[in-house]
């Protein structure tokens, strides 16, 4: 079961927010296929967020194959994100986390290394062959 | 004070005007036509109702001055406005009744200067109230319980309803009861059956048959039926028949004690409205001066 | 649809016009004065349009933005008056809300606080089952916990019961999420009316060196130049793309309003 | 309907009952003196504490948004209101004096009316009094002088101000709308 929390100030509409929390969830191995994601009602009342924008956040992840709408009995989650398996998530997050020390005792920053992460994210392929 | 002359008239004016046009025009009926001796004796009808507003004056103004003072500011919730500046709701209160009291004591005097239709005696019983002190007096007490009233009850209709109750059940008492004995009456005794003398314009206040040792008799019911029941009465050991009455010299000493009997209610009645504003509520601003 | 406005012109309302599909959210915004007690009014039936046509289909409740009720009603009597007073009425609704928020039930509203005088108008006005309710700042007298719970419980109802909410609010901030709709007033006129998220979608704030014209498509709302930077709050249609050396922003709900606000004021 | 006697009771109970036991208090032990100036008075008394706060209290607290925000029409909230209350009026009146029925029924009018117009307490009482004074000086003449016994004349008076109260009603806001089931 997945807690939305929608920040109301933000300028990302909500159901993109709602959106991006399902397929955060998605990624993280919190939410598996074939959990069911809560009801159009339960999110409202638990999170204030109007039926509309629960619905539309729904459809938006249904059109993206994501989950899929099972009549009478609400929306499961159909195809995970998790391009890769999980054993692999671990493999991967421990290396990142021995880079980050080490970039730590280098005397960088978060920021500094927040500033290098993006830049070889949006760098793209020739950073990787160098 | 000059602060409360405006707040006072800001607020009020509209009811103020409409009395004084309402007191003004009874009283220029009651004064004006009376002068032009109309024809006839009968009590014209704008002499009627003119009189009726004189009655009912003291009434008017407690109801419709004093009745939604205090009443008003609770039920608008405005008196935290009113009770959180400097001036101390007892101030307020106070500045406020003296200035209504004063404008109603001016419109006592035109009011009560009109001696109408009555005859035009100069001096009567019948124009007992027919006096600048008198209405004064009634509309100083009409002002208070309608204040008393607006802080009790602090509810405007409720209060309006009390305030006419008070004020005519007050009024009636002392005019129908209270007023014949300021001072104790005077008695003419005469033989039963005979014609009794009294001096002029007298206010008879009650009359009956004394027996043989001078102790009142009441009327022997078997001489009731008949229609001049006086030898009826001698053979039943009536002696005398008397008459207590006030002299009509004493009626301006009446008037100014039914002056101060009425400004003493008002001054009661004051009293205990400033008292129930005191302990109904605390001081305003100056409770929050934290000493520097 | 169930709310429908045509040319509507009251006081100071002038020629409004929109529609509100049924079970919809909608936050009507305005600075003061700009009509919208007025709009509300007309919508409830207290206030005849002068001109322009009004239409509401189904049961319409309305609460004022004072909260009235009558001060020597206990809520129990309020309750009973609903009762008595509608065919429709829905007792356990209306006395579970108190409930729910605690309002004592014996004592009289006018000895109550604000917001349990504003609980009791919400119960009355979700008793009888409204099928549209008009809100004028219902949040205005409660806590913050309340007012959480509050837009919560009311859009509880509307998931519900499929009822239309129309409410006006200040609390500009607290719309994300919360309203489908926008309603935007000022003095009279409604200068903005759409769908919160594609509204939010199409505005954007690019800044860069000072120009008179952003680089994007679209209607700017409101422009700020500096020495050597302009910046604009910009309404495009399309996607808004911006190259270097321009940068831009997505707008929150709240900036979008005030500028809107800004530029007509 | 009963829906109404229930509200109407509710909100007059008060006003009512002190003035039924006031008329009773009248009737059953007053000297003569008292009872003529009340039972004229009555009328005024009606006018003033049961007609003109009727609607100008619902305007000053602003519970007219309530009280016709309901299913309940606000045309037959007025007349249910102002059938309950003037009947109840007539009996009281009745109990004091034939003729006092048809003043009584004029003044209750006239404070229904004041009351749309001044939509306030006060000012709708000073209103009331007036013209429940004046109205009584105008008839009180010579009592046919109208071809009719005055108080008739006054109930007629009255009852054409009724219908003007619903107007001023409709004008207020849309009276007869129906009440939407």
């Amino acid at each position: 079961m997945v807690e939305f929390r929608v920040d109301r100030a933000s300028g990302l509409p909500a159901y993109l927010q709602l959106g991006r929390q399902v397929r955060e969830a998605l990624r993280l191995g919190w939410l598996q296929p074939g959990d069911r994601l809560p009801t159009v009602r339960d999110v409202v009342a638990t999170s204030g967020v109007n039926a509309n924008t629960v619905l539309k956040a729904y459809r938006e992840l249904e059109l993206a194959g994501l989950v899929e709408a099972r009549q009478g009995s609400g929306t499961y989650v159909k195809s995970s994100l998790g391009s890769a398996a999980p054993e692999a998530l671990d493999d991967l997050r421990a290396k990142f986390a021995a880079w980050v020390r080490e970039a730590r005792s280098a005397g960088l920053e978060d920021e500094d290394i927040d500033a290098l992460v993006r830049a070889v994210l949006s760098g793209g392929s020739d950073d990787g062959a160098g | 004070m000059r602060g409360l002359l405006w707040l006072t008239w800001r607020q009020h004016r509209w009811v103020l005007c409409s009395t004084a046009v309402v007191v003004l025009l009874a009283s220029w009926l009651l004064i004006e036509l009376d002068l032009a001796n109309t024809p006839g004796d009968a009590v014209p009808l704008s002499g009627f109702y003119a009189q009726l507003v004189q009655t009912a004056f003291g009434g008017l103004v407690g109801m419709f001055w004093g009745a939604p003072l205090v009443a008003r500011e609770f039920e608008e919730r405005t008196y935290l406005v009113a009770w959180g500046q400097d001036v101390s709701p007892e101030r307020w209160l106070a500045g406020k009744v003296a200035l209504l009291g004063l404008v109603a004591v001016l419109l006592a005097v035109p009011i009560g200067l009109g001696d109408g239709y009555r005859g035009h005696q100069d001096v009567s019983w019948d124009v007992f109230e027919v006096s600048p002190l008198v209405q004064a007096g009634y509309v100083l007490f009409g002002l208070a319980a309608g204040v008393l009233m607006s802080a009790l009850v602090r509810h405007t209709l409720t209060s309006m309803g009390l305030t006419l109750a008070l004020y005519v059940a007050v009024r009636m008492v002392m005019s129908l009861g209270a007023r014949d004995h300021y001072l104790p009456t005077e008695r003419v005794l005469s033989e039963v059956g005979e014609a009794r003398q009294l001096p002029e314009g007298v206010q008879i206040v009650e009359t009956g048959y004394l027996d043989g040792d001078g102790h009142v008799m009441g009327m022997p019911s078997e001489c009731t039926a008949f229609v001049n029941p006086q030898n009826c009465i001698r053979t039943h050991g009536g002696a005398h028949s008397f008459v207590d009455f006030q002299p009509i010299d004493r009626l301006p000493g009446f008037q100014v004690a039914e002056f101060f009997a009425f400004t003493a209610f008002a001054a009661g009645l004051f009293f205990l409205a400033f008292l129930r504003l005191r302990r109904g509520w605390r001081p305003s601003r100056s409770h929050r001066r934290i000493a520097a | 649809m169930t709310v429908r406005v045509a040319g509507v012109s009251k006081r100071v309302l002038r020629n409004c016009t929109f529609e509100l599909p049924g079970g919809g959210v909608t936050a009507l915004v305005g600075a003061n004065g700009a009509g919208k007690t007025t709009l509300l009014n007309v919508l409830a039936g207290h206030l005849t349009a002068d001109s322009g046509h009004v239409a509401v289909a189904g049961r319409v409740a309305f609460v004022a933005q004072d909260k009235p009720m009558y001060k020597g009603f206990t809520p129990l009597d309020v309750l009973r008056f609903g009762g008595h007073m509608n065919k429709v009425w829905d007792e356990y609704k209306a006395h579970s809300w108190l409930h729910r928020y605690k309002v004592p039930l014996k004592r009289r509203c006018g000895e109550l606080s604000a917001g349990q005088r504003a609980h009791v108008a919400f119960a009355l006005a979700l008793g009888s089952r409204p099928d549209v309710l008009l809100l004028d700042e219902p949040l205005s007298e409660l806590d913050p916990l309340a007012r959480r719970r509050v837009v919560r419980d009311l859009l509880a109802e509307v998931a519900d019961t499929g009822m239309t909410l129309l409410y006006s609010t200040h609390v500009v901030a607290e719309l994300g999420g919360v309203a489908d709709r926008l309603l935007l007033l000022s003095n009279g006129k409604l200068i903005v009316d759409g769908d919160t998220d594609e509204l939010l979608g199409q505005h954007v704030e690019i800044t860069g060196p000072a120009a008179d014209q952003p680089p994007v498509r679209g209607d700017v709302v409101l422009a700020r130049h500096y020495d050597r930077q302009s910046t604009f709050l910009v309404r495009c249609q399309g996607e808004a793309v911006a190259e270097e050396p321009w940068s831009a922003r997505p707008v929150t709900l709240e900036e979008l309003v005030v500028a809107h606000l800004e530029a007509v004021a | 309907m009963t829906g109404l006697l229930w509200v109407t009771w509710r909100q007059h109970r008060a006003v009512v009952s002190w003035t039924t036991v006031l008329v009773l208090v009248v009737v059953l032990f007053s000297p003569d003196l008292i009872d003529w100036a009340f039972r004229n008075a009555f009328g005024a008394v009606v006018a003033v504490f049961w007609g003109a706060p009727l609607v100008a209290r619902e305007f000053e607290e602003r519970t007219y948004l309530v009280a016709w925000g309901q299913d309940v029409s606000p045309a037959r909230w007025l007349a249910v209101k102002c059938g309950l209350l003037g009947s109840a009026a007539v009996v009281l009146a009745a109990l004091l004096d034939v003729r006092q029925i048809g003043f009584t029924l004029f003044g209750f009018a006239l404070g229904v009316v004041a009351g749309f117009v001044t939509r306030r307490t006060v000012p709708a009482i000073a209103f009331t009094l007036v013209g429940y004074v004046l109205v009584r000086w105008l008839f009180a003449g010579e009592t046919s002088v109208w071809l009719f016994e005055s108080s008739v004349l006054c109930g007629v008076f009255g009852a054409v101000l009724i219908p003007v109260a619903f107007v001023l009603l409709s004008w207020r806001t849309n009276a007869f709308r129906m009440g939407v089931a």
